[in-house]
């Protein structure tokens, strides 16, 4: 039994056993439990032997997503463990969803997990798409209107996202067949990848169109983006940050699959300029988003957006510097905005709204977590000593290197992002304290290692992190 | 079997001429209606494919495409219409000879699209290839074209059965797809009725302009 | 080389006291001519000098609030201007430390004193004061970059900003009085009357408050702090004179190599062109009316044109020399 | 080295223990130890600066493949010399802060962090601990400057500064990413083996002019200045304003002058024009302006101008091969560094006794400290009149080099430089004068005459380690002018390595103190000879006055043309000391407007005074590329608020429009 097979298994057998275990504090320390398990088993896989199955594969470009996979993950369980009680606690959930929301949530981790090992290009799809269903359902969970309305809206546009990424995929396939055969060798991403140059450059790139606009949906790239906001303003904390901090990444993960399918035909049209236009009005279009957010979430769903944006810049901009920098980019967003969604689920907490206007003076009043906040909202913004300055610093003076023009765009946007984000920051934690406050029962403890994490990748990241970031940007192309 | 795909070809230029169908119609019973007729055809051409490719599965997606799609959901749609009292409703945006132009443009983007791709084996597919992206786009057309949740869900469900006709004119593609395909309509189903009934409950109605009101950040 | 060193330091020597001895009579002359041609009588030429000793014997008011600024202010007034003044060659070139300052640093000693009696003009807290303050500074303002001008023409022309250098280089080549220089010496010109509290700039005889800019500022003073003001005053009107004669007529200037008979012929020439000078002054100061306060750009902007004119033939000039 | 890093660590141990702890105790340890480990610094950049040797380390943190690269070489050394002067002062004054009031967990955590950031800066030796460090530095100094955070202009001022600073560094990083090339070669000794196609060249060079000068406060890049360097506590804004300028410059001398490669001619001039209107416009601003801090900083400004022309100059003498000008250009610009260090770090602890004693930053609330405060008021005179470039003073001495280095460039061969030259000249020569203008009014409103409020009238004098700091500063001031050529001849080493000429004929004049820019028989300058001779001039003045005078003095009313007003409100104020200059000035540059309201004969109503100005830059450069964008984010905005079906047509447009480039393309 390889280890991704326990990465795969065990959140969907804890995810069985969770639907049947009623109490709350059971079923999470049982769901931090089997986190924590397939986190062991994230790590262990680094540093197993890689593996190139009939339906998975472990090389070195997946395990990176899978560690932070499950990383996040982990952490972000032990962080809803302590949310979700006091949700209950307020009345806001019902006690009676707990199970659900246990059961789905190592359901949603188990099927990124098969998006992420899987060999089969169907298998990725498939994953994604379970993933995507679940989190719909999570959206949902509070049964207010608004958080209806959101995953009602991110539910229509997940599914055409759904129909043309697999229209996508049967293309894909369709261009395999000569070269491969009829049936499963088609289908097997590895196979492709060895047989890319002998593929119908035209099916491959009619192909990616559809993978674009497929996958993009769920990327969250403008202007496929509309579900992002809301359905991680609306729904529980915890899930916006898998949301921003894992979905999103699985979803590049399986475009980015895709795109090194296609550089291996040198005939087909160079994915590259496509992606760098979309990244850019990701970016930039996010970046003025975020002045007008009333909503604290739904202020960081759009820097998601932006972020998500540069990242699809830096793989579009491609050479081993960009997707190097993407891949550092990706990982570092990861662990930064889901570390941001759990300061904002504490802030929620204290301030009990997620309305900006109303939350003012943290310093004073919460001075620990404003200080926390702020540092984690500067890592965002690119600011030293984290590990986001090192992949803007890569991606922009890399960029500015080959093209020196193009440079200024995402330049433009991530200044007109930080203008903003700033804007909000000095106004949350600054001033003088309005409204009430309440306790804070949420755990800081995940909080806290994701900064600092992110704050030693931005001083010293191993060597051996290194090496596997660079042979996955070469793996990239 | 010479003229085989032939068959498959017609079957499936009938199915582009009910997605036509679907633009051009006016009620939402005969959208339904229209609805049902293209998915037994999709049945229909499913079925062929099985025979033709001699791939004995494909028959089970022709009948989940000719029981689920041709007959119940269609027979719940009447009932869920003629329950919310909007079966006479019709909520276009363009008008329909606008909306036939489009048509007809998308499916001459999509007859050029695939006229690109080379002369190979998988060239007995381009012509279905481009038949389904003809559907699919028009499914998506429908889709934006109608204010009524029903309305969409139709065009959403005419867009899946263009991937199935894409998915099985891709000659031996594993099972495991077309069940997945099948799964996803049945929990897309699923969940469309539960929001429908739950957006219905909360909001008395189904036209989503009305959600106008719980847009994301309210001031 | 001793010999040359004793003679250099007699020659510093001899100038400092040469200009603290001659202002109160330039002052003196400036003043009689002017009454002259006003067709009155006017006081005699050496008034100065008992104005001075007047002021000297009698005691001195201080404000109540006055601080020790202005009570030190006088004092490093009168040193600053009078080193400044004994920098600038007057009869000879070869003075000891003429190397100590040139234009530039020449220039900015006179911004210290003037800065020092803008401060003591504020100290006392009245209305005048500031006044006159104010306004000593914003004639600085338009007067410094013209001067700036003057001496970059003069470097360009003579390759060194040594007032000694310069006037050695007009003694050898008079002939290289171009137009440059001309546009450069009316410039100057123009500068030392803004400098000097000169009508059309200012009024040194005026106690009209609204016109007030020089006697504004020493309104408090009394006494022998006054005495040293206006000691200073008076060498920094020789000092102009003296730049504007070591500048552009240095003819009988004994060069460093003189003897003393080359002494004696540069101290009459000076004293000559100083006088000469000075009457040109009240000649002036009579054929002209003061000029309201928000006029003064435009007067001294003609110095800054002229200035501006006199750097870029001098451009043109030396590209055709070139 | 082990110097520098247990410095650093140090700094950065009471910086986290001062942070986690809060206590009162530890927070105000801080200030001992910054001043420790400045000492311990500084003494190790002056060594360096002075004596050569230097290190360098590539240590396996930092950037991933590159390490992270240390060097001190004698630049650095100088600049560290600068820097840990400043922060040694401002730690000082800091260790005269009132332990229960003013001490905040805001600010004394940060403090040395700081001004561990701005050395790291200097020891930087690739791209990535560049830039890291120097974001670092913007990111202390703005958690100072939001530390009153209750003051909604503080916040503004933070977020202004702060998305300055990210607009610089953004800058920078495409200036560091232009030196680095496609392949990465972040390391500095890398980017120095390479040479940047003519193209990057110019690129690199725009990008560090604005990387640089943002963080400088180049204008129009400097509206971030006056705001934010007031708000911090004044200490951290001498330290801001004294030595955080000096990095930027730091980073444009590093970049333009080490790691560009051999300069072309034109390069000079955007420095020049830049700094030259910078100069200029610097002190119109501070001149018109009524918070004291806000004047210091303007000035600031001002003097980061002056240094910038002195570079571009260097850097124009140098493409010329004319080293020894290029020196002289060089050698004004990094004196002028270090004085404006020491002056501006002295006249901001000064402006911060005055704050803490009155409570006020507003000029028209001060008057008469002379009396309350007759240390400070020296010292602040000392440094007023440095500033103003006034001799013996040290500001003098840097000016007199940059005139010489101008009076040089009608020598070049370029005739844009030629006619540039008497422009910069009278500019220099017009913001010298402002200078002088500026001080005295700031000093005589704040200091001289009589208090005008309360809060004055009640000032009393700061703690002595305070005044060992500014009177430390003062001293430097002193000596430096005095000293002046000794202090340019020590510049040496770094000027070879800069420009590869050292000052030609330095130390031939005729006393060891003889400034000589170029040669004796062309330009020399002797402070040490001045000083003795007003210092003679104005004994025998007293002497002579003292034997013939009468000698009495009396006190009484001040005679004020006979109307002596005993009301301290009918002083000169700063407006009113401003209002020649607004006339002649500011009618053309802000576009000056006063208006006067007089009420009817009869009417009891004060007459009313306003005045109007416009700030072009202001307006034009930051308020309306602001509204435009908040304009712009609205109108996206109505993206958020569609219906499903239209963000389906978003969907399908994406789609189509793909598609059609397909078809087109493929």
């Amino acid at each position: 039994m390889h280890t991704y097979q326990i990465v795969v298994l065990v959140p969907y057998v804890s995810a069985l056993v969770l639907a049947a275990i009623p109490g709350y504090r059971v079923g999470s320390i049982v769901n931090v439990l089997a986190s924590a398990v397939t986190f062991a088993a994230g790590l262990w896989l680094i540093g197993d032997e890689r593996t190139v199955g009939p339906y998975a594969i472990v090389d070195e470009f997946n395990i990176v997503f899978i560690a932070i996979n499950t990383l996040v993950g982990f952490t972000t369980s032990i962080f809803s463990a302590s949310y979700i009680g006091h949700e209950i606690e307020t009345g806001r959930l019902p006690p009676s969803f707990v199970r659900f929301y246990h059961a789905m949530f190592q359901a949603m981790m188990g099927s990124m997990n098969i998006a992420l090992v899987a060999n089969n290009i169907g298998l990725i799809w498939v994953g994604l798409e379970l993933a995507t269903l679940i989190t719909v359902v999570m959206v949902g969970l509070y049964r207010t209107p608004q958080s209806i309305e959101a995953a009602w809206k991110y539910f229509i546009l997940a599914s055409v996202g759904i129909s043309l990424a697999f229209f996508g995929t049967i293309l894909i396939y369709l261009a395999g067949q000569p070269a491969l055969g009829e049936g499963v060798p088609a289908m097997t991403w590895s196979l492709l990848q060895g047989a890319a140059a002998k593929m119908d450059p035209a099916i491959l790139d009619l192909a990616f169109i559809f993978l674009l606009i497929g996958y993009g949906t769920k990327i969250g790239l403008a202007p496929l983006h509309a579900w992002l906001p809301d359905a991680h303003a609306e729904g529980p904390t915890p899930i916006s940050a898998v949301l921003s901090g894992l979905l999103l990444n699985v979803a590049l993960y399986a475009l980015l699959r895709f795109k090194m399918l296609i550089a291996g035909q040198p005939a087909a049209l160079n994915p590259g300029p496509v992606m760098i236009v979309m990244g850019l009005v990701s970016l930039i279009f996010a970046a003025f988003m975020l002045y007008q957010r009333r909503d604290i979430k739904r202020l960081f769903a759009y820097s998601s957006i932006e972020h998500m944006g540069l990242m699809v810049f830096a793989f579009g901009m491609g050479g081993p510097l960009a997707n190097f920098a993407g891949l550092l980019h990706m990982a570092m967003h990861s662990l930064t905005k889901s570390g941001i969604f759990f300061a904002v689920g504490h802030i929620a907490q204290a301030k009990g709204t997620q309305r900006i206007a109303e939350i003012t003076g943290l310093s004073d009043t919460h001075p620990r977590l404003a200080v926390a906040f702020a540092l984690a909202v500067l890592a965002i913004s690119g600011m030293p000593p984290f590990g986001v300055f090192a992949s803007e610093f890569l991606i922009l003076t890399t960029t500015f290197a080959r093209e020196p023009w193009l440079a200024l765009l995402p330049a433009f946007g991530l200044l007109v992002g930080f203008g903003a984000l700033l804007m909000r920051l000095q106004g949350t934690i600054l001033g003088a304290p309005t409204g009430p406050t309440h306790r804070v029962d949420a755990s800081s403890v995940p909080m806290v290692l994701h900064l600092a994490l992110v704050l030693a990748a931005g001083i010293f990241l191993p060597a051996i992190l290194v090496a596997w970031f660079q042979r996955a940007a070469e793996l990239l192309g | 079997m010479i003229r085989g795909y032939e068959l498959s070809h017609l079957l499936a230029g009938v199915m582009l001429v009910t997605s036509f169908a679907l633009l051009y119609q006016e009620r939402i019973a005969s959208v339904i209606n229209t609805f049902a007729a293209q998915s037994v055809t999709l049945a229909l051409a499913v079925a062929w494919a099985a025979f033709s490719q001699d791939r004995s599965e494909l028959f089970i997606t022709a009948l989940i495409a000719l029981c689920l799609k041709g007959i119940v959901i269609p027979v719940a749609l009447h009932r869920t219409v003629v329950r919310l009292g909007i079966h006479r409703e019709v909520e276009k945006v363009v008008g329909v000879g606008i909306a036939l132009m489009v048509g007809l443009a998308l499916t001459g983007l999509a007859q050029a699209l695939l006229l690109k791709v080379t002369q190979g084996t998988a060239s007995h597919a381009r012509e279905e290839l481009a038949l389904a992206l003809a559907i699919i786009l028009l499914g998506f057309l429908m889709m934006i074209l109608r204010r009524n949740a029903v309305t969409q869900v139709v065009g959403f469900m005419s867009m899946e059965n263009g991937l199935i006709l894409a998915a099985t004119g891709a000659r031996g593609m594993p099972l495991v797809v077309e069940v997945s395909v099948a799964f996803s309509v049945l929990i897309a189903l699923f969940v469309f009725a539960v929001f429908v009934f739950r957006i219905r409950e909360r909001f008395d109605t189904i036209d989503i302009e009305a959600l106008d009101r719980m847009r994301g950040d309210a001031r | 080389m001793s010999a040359d060193l004793a003679k250099q330091f007699l020659a510093q020597g001899v100038q400092m006291f040469l200009v603290l001895l001659i202002a109160p009579l330039a002052v003196g002359v400036v003043r009689r001519v002017k009454a002259r041609l006003m067709r009155r009588q006017g006081a005699p030429l050496l008034q100065g000098y008992r104005d001075l000793a007047k002021l000297l014997r009698k005691e001195s008011v201080l404000a109540e609030n006055a601080s020790w600024l202005f009570r030190a202010a006088p004092c490093l007034i009168f040193a600053l201007t009078w080193v400044a003044a004994a920098l600038v060659p007057s009869f000879a070139s070869g003075l000891m430390f003429n190397w100590a300052a040139d234009v530039v640093a020449l220039v900015a000693l006179l911004g210290a004193a003037r800065a020092l009696l803008a401060l003591a003009g504020m100290d006392v807290g009245t209305g005048f004061g500031g006044i006159g303050s104010s306004r000593e500074m914003m004639i600085a303002t338009l007067a410094e970059p013209a001067m700036m001008l003057i001496v970059l023409t003069l470097a360009i022309a003579a390759g060194t900003t040594r007032l000694a250098g310069v006037a050695d280089f007009f003694i050898a080549e008079p002939l290289a009085v171009r137009v440059s220089l001309a546009l450069s010496l009316v410039a100057l010109i123009i500068v030392a009357l803004a400098e000097n509290a000169r009508i059309p700039v200012d009024n040194p005889v005026t106690h009209l408050e609204l016109t007030m800019v020089h006697e504004a500022m020493i309104l408090e003073y009394s006494g022998r702090h006054l005495a040293l003001v206006e000691a200073a005053s008076y060498l920094k009107l020789v000092l102009y004179l003296s730049l504007l004669i070591c500048l552009f007529a240095p003819f009988g200037m004994a060069p460093a190599t003189a003897g003393i008979g080359g002494w004696i012929v540069g101290l009459l020439a000076w004293t000559a062109k100083l006088l000469t000078g000075a009457a040109l002054l009240g000649v002036w100061e009579v054929s002209i009316a003061k000029m309201r306060v928000f006029r003064l750009p435009d007067f001294l902007g003609i110095a800054f044109i002229f200035g501006f004119l006199a750097i870029l033939l001098a451009f043109l000039t030396r590209g055709a020399v070139q | 080295m082990f110097v520098q890093g247990g410095a650093l660590g140090a700094l950065a141990v009471v910086a986290a223990l001062a942070a986690v702890s809060g206590r009162r105790f530890l927070l105000a340890v801080v200030y001992p130890v910054t001043a420790l480990a400045a000492i311990a610094l500084g003494v190790v950049d002056l060594a360096i600066w002075l004596g050569g040797g230097g290190f360098a380390a590539v240590l396996p943190i930092g950037l991933p493949t590159i390490g992270l690269h240390l060097r001190l070489d004698q630049l650095s050394a100088f600049f560290g010399v600068v820097i840990n002067g400043g922060v040694l002062a401002a730690s000082l004054y800091g260790m005269g802060l009132d332990r229960a009031k003013e001490l905040t967990p805001r600010v004394e955590p940060l403090f040395p962090l700081f001004a561990a950031a701005m050395n790291l800066v200097l020891i930087a030796d690739d791209a990535y601990a560049f830039l890291f460090s120097w974001e670092l530095m913007s990111l202390t100094s703005w958690a100072m400057v939001v530390a009153h955070h209750t003051n909604a202009e503080n916040r503004r001022a933070g977020h202004l500064y702060l998305v300055m600073a990210a607009i610089g560094t953004t800058a920078l990083l495409f200036a560091f990413g232009g030196l680095a090339g496609p392949a990465g070669g972040y390391a500095f000794d890398t980017i120095r083996t390479q040479a940047p196609t003519p193209l990057i060249a110019a690129l690199v060079l725009a990008t560090a002019l604005v990387g640089c000068g943002s963080k400088g406060g180049l204008i129009p890049l400097h509206a971030w200045l006056p705001l934010a360097h007031p708000a911090a506590p004044s200490h951290v804004s001498a330290l801001m304003s004294g030595v955080m300028t000096k990095v930027a410059i730091y980073g444009f001398v590093r970049i333009a002058f080490d790691l560009l490669g051999p300069p072309a001619w034109w390069w000079s001039l955007p420095p020049i024009v830049l700094g030259a209107i910078t100069a200029v416009l610097g002190l119109l601003y501070a001149v018109f302006d009524r918070d004291l801090k806000r004047v210091l900083a303007y000035s600031t400004v001002e003097n980061v101008g002056v240094i910038f022309v002195a570079l571009g100059l260097a850097l124009a003498f140098r493409a010329n091969g004319q080293p020894a000008a290029a020196a002289v250009a060089m050698a004004a610009a990094l004196l002028h560094i270090l004085n404006h260090s020491w002056f501006k770090s002295l006249l901001f602890l000064g402006a911060g006794a005055v704050l803490h004693v009155t409570g006020r930053r507003d000029l028209e609330g001060m008057g008469g400290l002379i009396h309350r405060m007759p240390r400070t008021a020296v010292f602040f005179l000392v440094g007023a009149l440095s500033i103003s470039a006034l001799p013996p003073l040290n500001g003098f001495v840097s000016e007199w080099l940059l005139f010489q280095s101008v009076i040089a460039a009608p020598a070049l061969p370029q005739s844009a430089l030629n006619f540039a030259a008497p422009a910069i000249g009278a500019m220099l020569a017009l913001a010298a004068a402002l200078a002088a203008a500026c001080f005295v009014r700031v000093y005589g409103v704040a200091f001289l005459g009589r208090p005008r409020s309360v809060e004055a009238a009640r000032a009393h004098e700061v703690p002595l380690v305070q005044q060992i700091a500014m009177g430390g500063l003062a001293l430097l001031c002193i000596l430096g002018g005095l000293l002046g050529a000794l202090l340019t001849g020590a510049l040496a080493p770094v000027l070879k390595g800069l420009v590869g000429s050292e000052l030609p004929n330095a130390g031939t004049g005729p006393t060891p103190f003889s400034l000589i820019a170029f040669d004796a028989s062309r330009s020399n300058y002797d402070a040490v000879v001045i000083a003795l001779f007003v210092a003679i001039a104005s004994v025998a003045a007293l002497l002579v006055v003292h034997r013939l005078s009468a000698r009495r003095t009396r006190r009484g009313p001040a005679w004020d043309c006979g109307f002596p007003d005993p009301s301290p409100a009918i002083q000169y104020s700063a407006s009113s000391f401003s209002q020649p200059l607004r006339r002649v000035y500011g009618a053309v540059v802000f576009s000056a407007r006063e208006t006067v309201v007089m009420p009817p004969p009869g009417d009891l109503q004060p007459a009313r005074f306003s005045v109007a100005l416009i700030d072009y830059i202001w307006t034009t450069l930051y308020i309306a590329p602001w509204r435009a964008l908040l304009r712009l984010s609205e109108r996206l905005n109505a993206l958020q608020f569609l219906t499903i079906r239209r963000y389906l047509v978003l969907m399908f447009a994406a789609l189509v429009i793909l598609l059609s480039i397909a078809a087109v393309t493929i």
